[in-house]
This record gives structure tokens, sequence and C-alpha cells, in this order.
């Protein structure tokens, strides 16, 4: 353990750079020799990474070193100078990226600290990183697996045919009563029709003998008043007849016309028929 | 490329392409080096007859060939789009249930009881169904219709005549009493109307 | 119906669907008087067999069955658009990844992995596509979302189940340099959703 700790500690030697780099004849004061871009594609390079985890993945794959075995002061040495660049660069260098440089430090230092022999193995100030590192390499891996999966519209295409005519069927909804009354509950509770007692106590049938008799009277001719009595109905027929009568002259909707006392009663429609509304 | 080939190049562009396709747009597809125009042509009749007993069939039409359900499949292919029956509005329902209680009654009689206006479609949804009628037409200014339900309504509900009808005071009590009539279907447990699908056939 | 009737059925309405339908949806075609299911299922298969060497194939994917174009053929069947296929970009690919392996995930989970935020519109296109969807919602201050993948994201990416995504890399312990870690090294075989690994993430 000693000797792989040292090996550690010896890459924390800070290396010595070396002067400032000329490049095509010019002075590069602030560009790091161990970037290995090209000033005018550093701005593509960072913009190109997903963030601090994969700016480190990157160092470190770069030079092949081994996740498990991260030289930390050389890597963060390398981070840093990315930090430099990205503060001088028209990226905004986010808190991600500060927030791992801070981590990166501590890491560095604790790496210095010397260790009492009797301290845990799982110490290595590097694992929890090395842990994210490998948890974010594995989903950075599957994004890129699934991107090549075949995809719908790019490496394969869904065959389809002309469709039958008359499409769109759709049944119409259907009802029961139970239904028509709850919804006339409300309404009504609504309208508190209750309380009016003359529609509490009329007979649906007066109704219906109302739409039955509109239907046979006729506003342009006379409809004798016998005729709308079918006897065979008995009593409660008539009774009801006579009522359906009354509450249509009542709501002006049939005239009865006599034209002499005792003579025969006419019944004329008083509503205006549209027979192109009815068909 | 071997006329195999050929063909089920055709083939998979014409089924991927959702339209009909001229033997130019074909064409265009092999990019520098297109088949003869009568290499397309004999691929194409080759996919017809292959296609000749099954469920689709390679057609001309004006703008291209294309794929398309046989006729005699019709019939279950449409089912596909067959949406479930849908529900009608609580507005539509007040409107029937006025409708049948309180005709020869207006448009204008119903907004007045339901304190909201009635829309047109609810009442062309009702003629469609043939469940209401005009009865005439009120004779005040703009000649309103008088609605009233039709025989058709009856026979739906399975009422033998409007008296069958619960009366108002039962349908005060809606919830409580045990209405003596065929509704059709035991009433759901709560008051509120039914989400789950009604069963029930149009008559 | 006979079989070879059933089969033209099937193949009609898997070509005229325009999605991929399952063998419920399939059943339902027949209305009163379905077949067997394996009736069903013997037509998929004498299809699959009739398409083997077609220009189209009949796969099965997450919400059911379609026929595809062969990707062998796909090079001359893309030249039917002019449009370039969407490409995506690495921070939606790898949140849709771990939303697909790691379901149900919340997006303050999703960051706390790839170490940086995670854009609204991200989030928003996955939805849009149709890939992702909301599962419920993580009972701690704020109740943030738990995503997971949905049926239209294993058809458009051509799989038939999660199980079918590429599998993960293995996370290895740091024991060749001799430190024992508690990773949670996932189980053999557990690629695809170790939720017990979720559960270690420090809080």
């Amino acid at each position: 353990m000693s000797t792989e700790l040292q090996e550690v500690i010896a890459i924390e030697t800070p290396p010595v750079l070396p002067p400032f780099a000329m490049v095509q004849g010019a002075p590069l004061t602030q560009m790091p020799r161990d970037l290995y871009i090209p000033p005018d594609a550093l701005e593509v390079i960072l913009d190109a990474f997903e963030g601090p985890l994969d700016l480190l993945l990157y160092l470190i794959k770069r030079q092949n070193i081994d996740i498990l075995d991260i030289p930390i002061a050389q890597v963060t040495h390398q981070y840093m100078d990315y930090i430099e660049l990205m503060k001088d660069g028209p990226l905004e260098l986010t808190a991600e990226y500060l927030l791992m440089a801070a981590m990166l430090a501590e890491i560095k230092s604790r790496m210095l600290l010397p260790r009492p022999p009797d301290v845990a193995e799982e110490d290595d100030p590097r694992a929890e990183l090395v842990r994210r590192l490998q948890e974010y390499e594995r989903y950075k891996q599957a994004a890129e697996d699934i991107d090549t999966l075949p995809q719908l519209g790019r490496d394969v295409f869904h065959a389809g045919v002309q469709a039958p005519d008359g499409r769109l069927q759709r049944p119409p909804p259907t009802v029961n009563l139970y239904e028509i009354l709850l919804a006339f509950k409300e309404v009504l509770a609504r309208a508190e029709m209750f309380s009016h007692h003359h529609i509490q106590r009329e007979p649906l049938s007066v109704r219906e003998r109302m739409a039955q008799i509109l239907t046979l009277v006729q506003a342009d001719s006379y409809t004798d008043f016998t005729a709308l009595f079918n006897m065979e109905e008995g009593r409660r027929g008539l009774v009801v007849t006579l009522l359906a009568l009354l509450e249509l002259i009542k709501e002006s909707l049939i005239e009865l016309v006599q034209n002499e006392p005792f003579g025969p009663i006419h019944v004329k429609s008083a509503v205006a028929r549209f027979t192109e509304v009815l068909s | 490329m071997n006329p195999q080939q050929l063909k089920n190049i055709i083939e998979a562009a014409l089924l991927a392409a959702g339209e009909p396709l001229a033997i130019e747009k074909l064409l265009s597809l092999f990019g520098e080096n297109p088949p003869e125009r009568a290499e397309v042509r004999a691929a194409l009749d080759g996919l017809a007859q292959d296609y000749a007993e099954r469920g689709v069939a390679l057609t001309e039409v004006g703008s291209g060939f294309r794929f398309q359900v046989r006729q005699e499949y019709a019939q279950w292919v449409t089912r596909l789009w067959e949406e479930r029956p849908t529900r009608y509005s609580r507005a539509l329902l007040e409107t029937l249930a006025l409708i049948a209680y309180r005709q020869p009654i207006t448009r204008a009689e119903i907004e007045d009881i339901r304190g909201v206006g009635v829309s047109t479609h609810i009442i062309k949804t009702l003629h469609e169904r043939e469940w209401i009628r005009v009865l005439g037409h009120r004779d005040v200014p703009g000649k309103p219709a008088l609605y009233g339900t039709t025989r058709h309504f009856l026979d739906h509900f399975n009422l033998k005549s409007l008296d069958e009808l619960p009366t108002l005071a039962e349908i005060r009590d809606l919830d409580s009493i045990n209405i003596q009539l065929d509704l059709g279907e035991p009433p759901p447990g709560s008051g509120e109307t039914s989400h789950e699908q009604q069963e029930q056939e149009p008559g």
C-alpha cells in the first residue's frame, strides 16, 4: 500500500512547466502546454463537454490513465487550466465546474497528507470521485449506445398502406333513461322548479297530448274540435285531451273558433309550421 | 442489383412513402445508377402478382402506385378506428329531459330554465338521433321552433308513452327510491352520472 | 374464417394502422366472434415467414407488431424524403439513457449523476416525443416528478422491452489499488435498472 501511495504522491510533485510556448512565432502566455487544442477550437471543445465529470473523463481518457488510479495532482492541474481558460473565454463558467475544482483541490490536499497506517483503506480521498466518474461514464456510454439503436425515421421506417375509406367511425353515445332523469333532477334543482306547484302536478300525458294535438291541427285550416277526442280512450283520455287543449290555448299555441253560439268548435293552430324543419 | 433486390426496394419505398409514388420518383431513389424504366415496370408487375392473394393490393392511381387495403377486408380494418362511444354532455341530457317533460318547448324556454344557453349543436345532435322533432313554431317574433320528443325516443328508452316517465316527485327522490321502471340498467351506486361504459345499444 | 383470410386481415390491419398493433387490438377487429389468440399468433408467424425475403419485415416492438422497412433497404427508402432525420444532443441522449436505465428517477437524481443541470427544454422535448412520462412523484419536499420511459420510446428505438436495451457498463471497484469501496456493484445480469444503486446515492 505504501509504495502505491508513494507513487501517487510522487506524481504530486508539481511538474516544472516549460516557458511560454511559441506558436507560429507568437508567444502564448495563457495556453497551458498540455491542452492539445488549438485556440480557435477551444470554444467548440468546451461547448462539447457535458459538465465537469465529462471534462475530467476526457482528461483521463486522453492520457490512457486507469480511472481507478487517477493521478490527482496531474489531473487537477489540467482541470484548473481548463477552468482558467473558461474564465477568460466567452463561455459562462457554470457553478458545477467550480464545485468540481474545489472537490479536486480538496482531494489533492488530502492525498498530500501523510496517513497513519491504521486508517481504513476506504479512506482513499479519490474514492467518491472515482465512483461518480464511473457512474457518469456508464450512462454516457449508454447514451451513445442508445443513439446507435435503429431509430424510427432514421434507420427503420414504418410500412403502411392506404387505409380503406370511411375510416372515421364513431358509434353514437349510448344513454340510459337514468342519466336523463338525473340530468333533469339537477336542472330542476337549479331552477328551483320543484317549488312550482303547477309543474309538479301536471301529468305528463297532458304534455304528450299537447304535442300530438299540435301536430294534428293546422294553421291554415280548421280541425273539428271533437275530432281531437278519441272516445275509445275513455273518460281519463278525454280529460287529458281537454286539459291539453286548455293548456295549448293558455300558451297561445292554438285558437278555438266558434262562429255561432252552440255551433261547432274548430281548432286552428296558432303556430307557424315549416315543414322543411320537420323533415 | 438483381431483380429481387429491385423489387424489394420498390416494395419498401411504396410501403414507407405514405403516398402514391410515380415511376419517376421510384427511379430517383437510385441516384446515379437508376435501373431501366422497364425494369421498374417489371418489378411493379411482379409485386402486383405477389400481392394478388393478400390483404393489400398494389394499385395505380392518378399520382402513381400505392398499396391499399383490399376492399373485401375493409370491414375488419376500419374497426381499427372505431372509437369507443363518447358520452353526451350534461347540457345535452338536460335539454333532452326538458324537451321530454315540458314539450312543446322552445329553445329560449329551455335556456330560461337551464339558466344557460343551449348550443345549436345539441339541438342538431338530438335531431340526428331522431329523439326530438319540431312540433311547430310559436307565433312570436322570430317564430321559435317548438320541440317535442318522438316515437323513436320512446322506443329507444323502452317507454310506451311519456306517462311512463317518472313523475317530478319521483325524480326528486331519485337517489332513495327504487323507480318502478325498466330503466335499462340498475342505477349506478352514486347519484352522479356514471362514467362507466354503457353497454346498452340503441334500440 | 380460414387461416389465409385471417392472415390477410391481420396483414391489412397492420399495414393500414400506422402504428404498432397489440394482439388484443387485432382480436378486437373481429367483434363478437374473435379468433383464438393462438390463431392470431400463428397468423403473425405465418406473415413473418411470408415476408422473410421481402422489402419489409414484420417486427414486434414495445406496443405491438408492425411492418417496417428492412434496414438493408433503408439507404434507398430514406431518399424519399428531403429532410435529414433529427440528431439528438448528447445532453438529451444522456438524460434519456438515465431515465431508461434508472427509472423511476427524478430530475435532481439525473443531475446528480451527470454532474450538471438538466434543462427544462430537454425534459419538454422528451415529453413531446412521447418517450418519457411521469410515473409519479417522490414523496419528498417539492414532490419531484419521477420519470420513466413509454412504449412509444420502445417503438421508436425498435425495442420490444427495456430488457433489450444495451447492457450497462460495469462499475469496477478500486480493488486494483486495494481499496474496498461500497459501490454497490450490480449483480450479474441486472444490467438494466439497478434501483438498489439508486438508493445508495448520497442524499
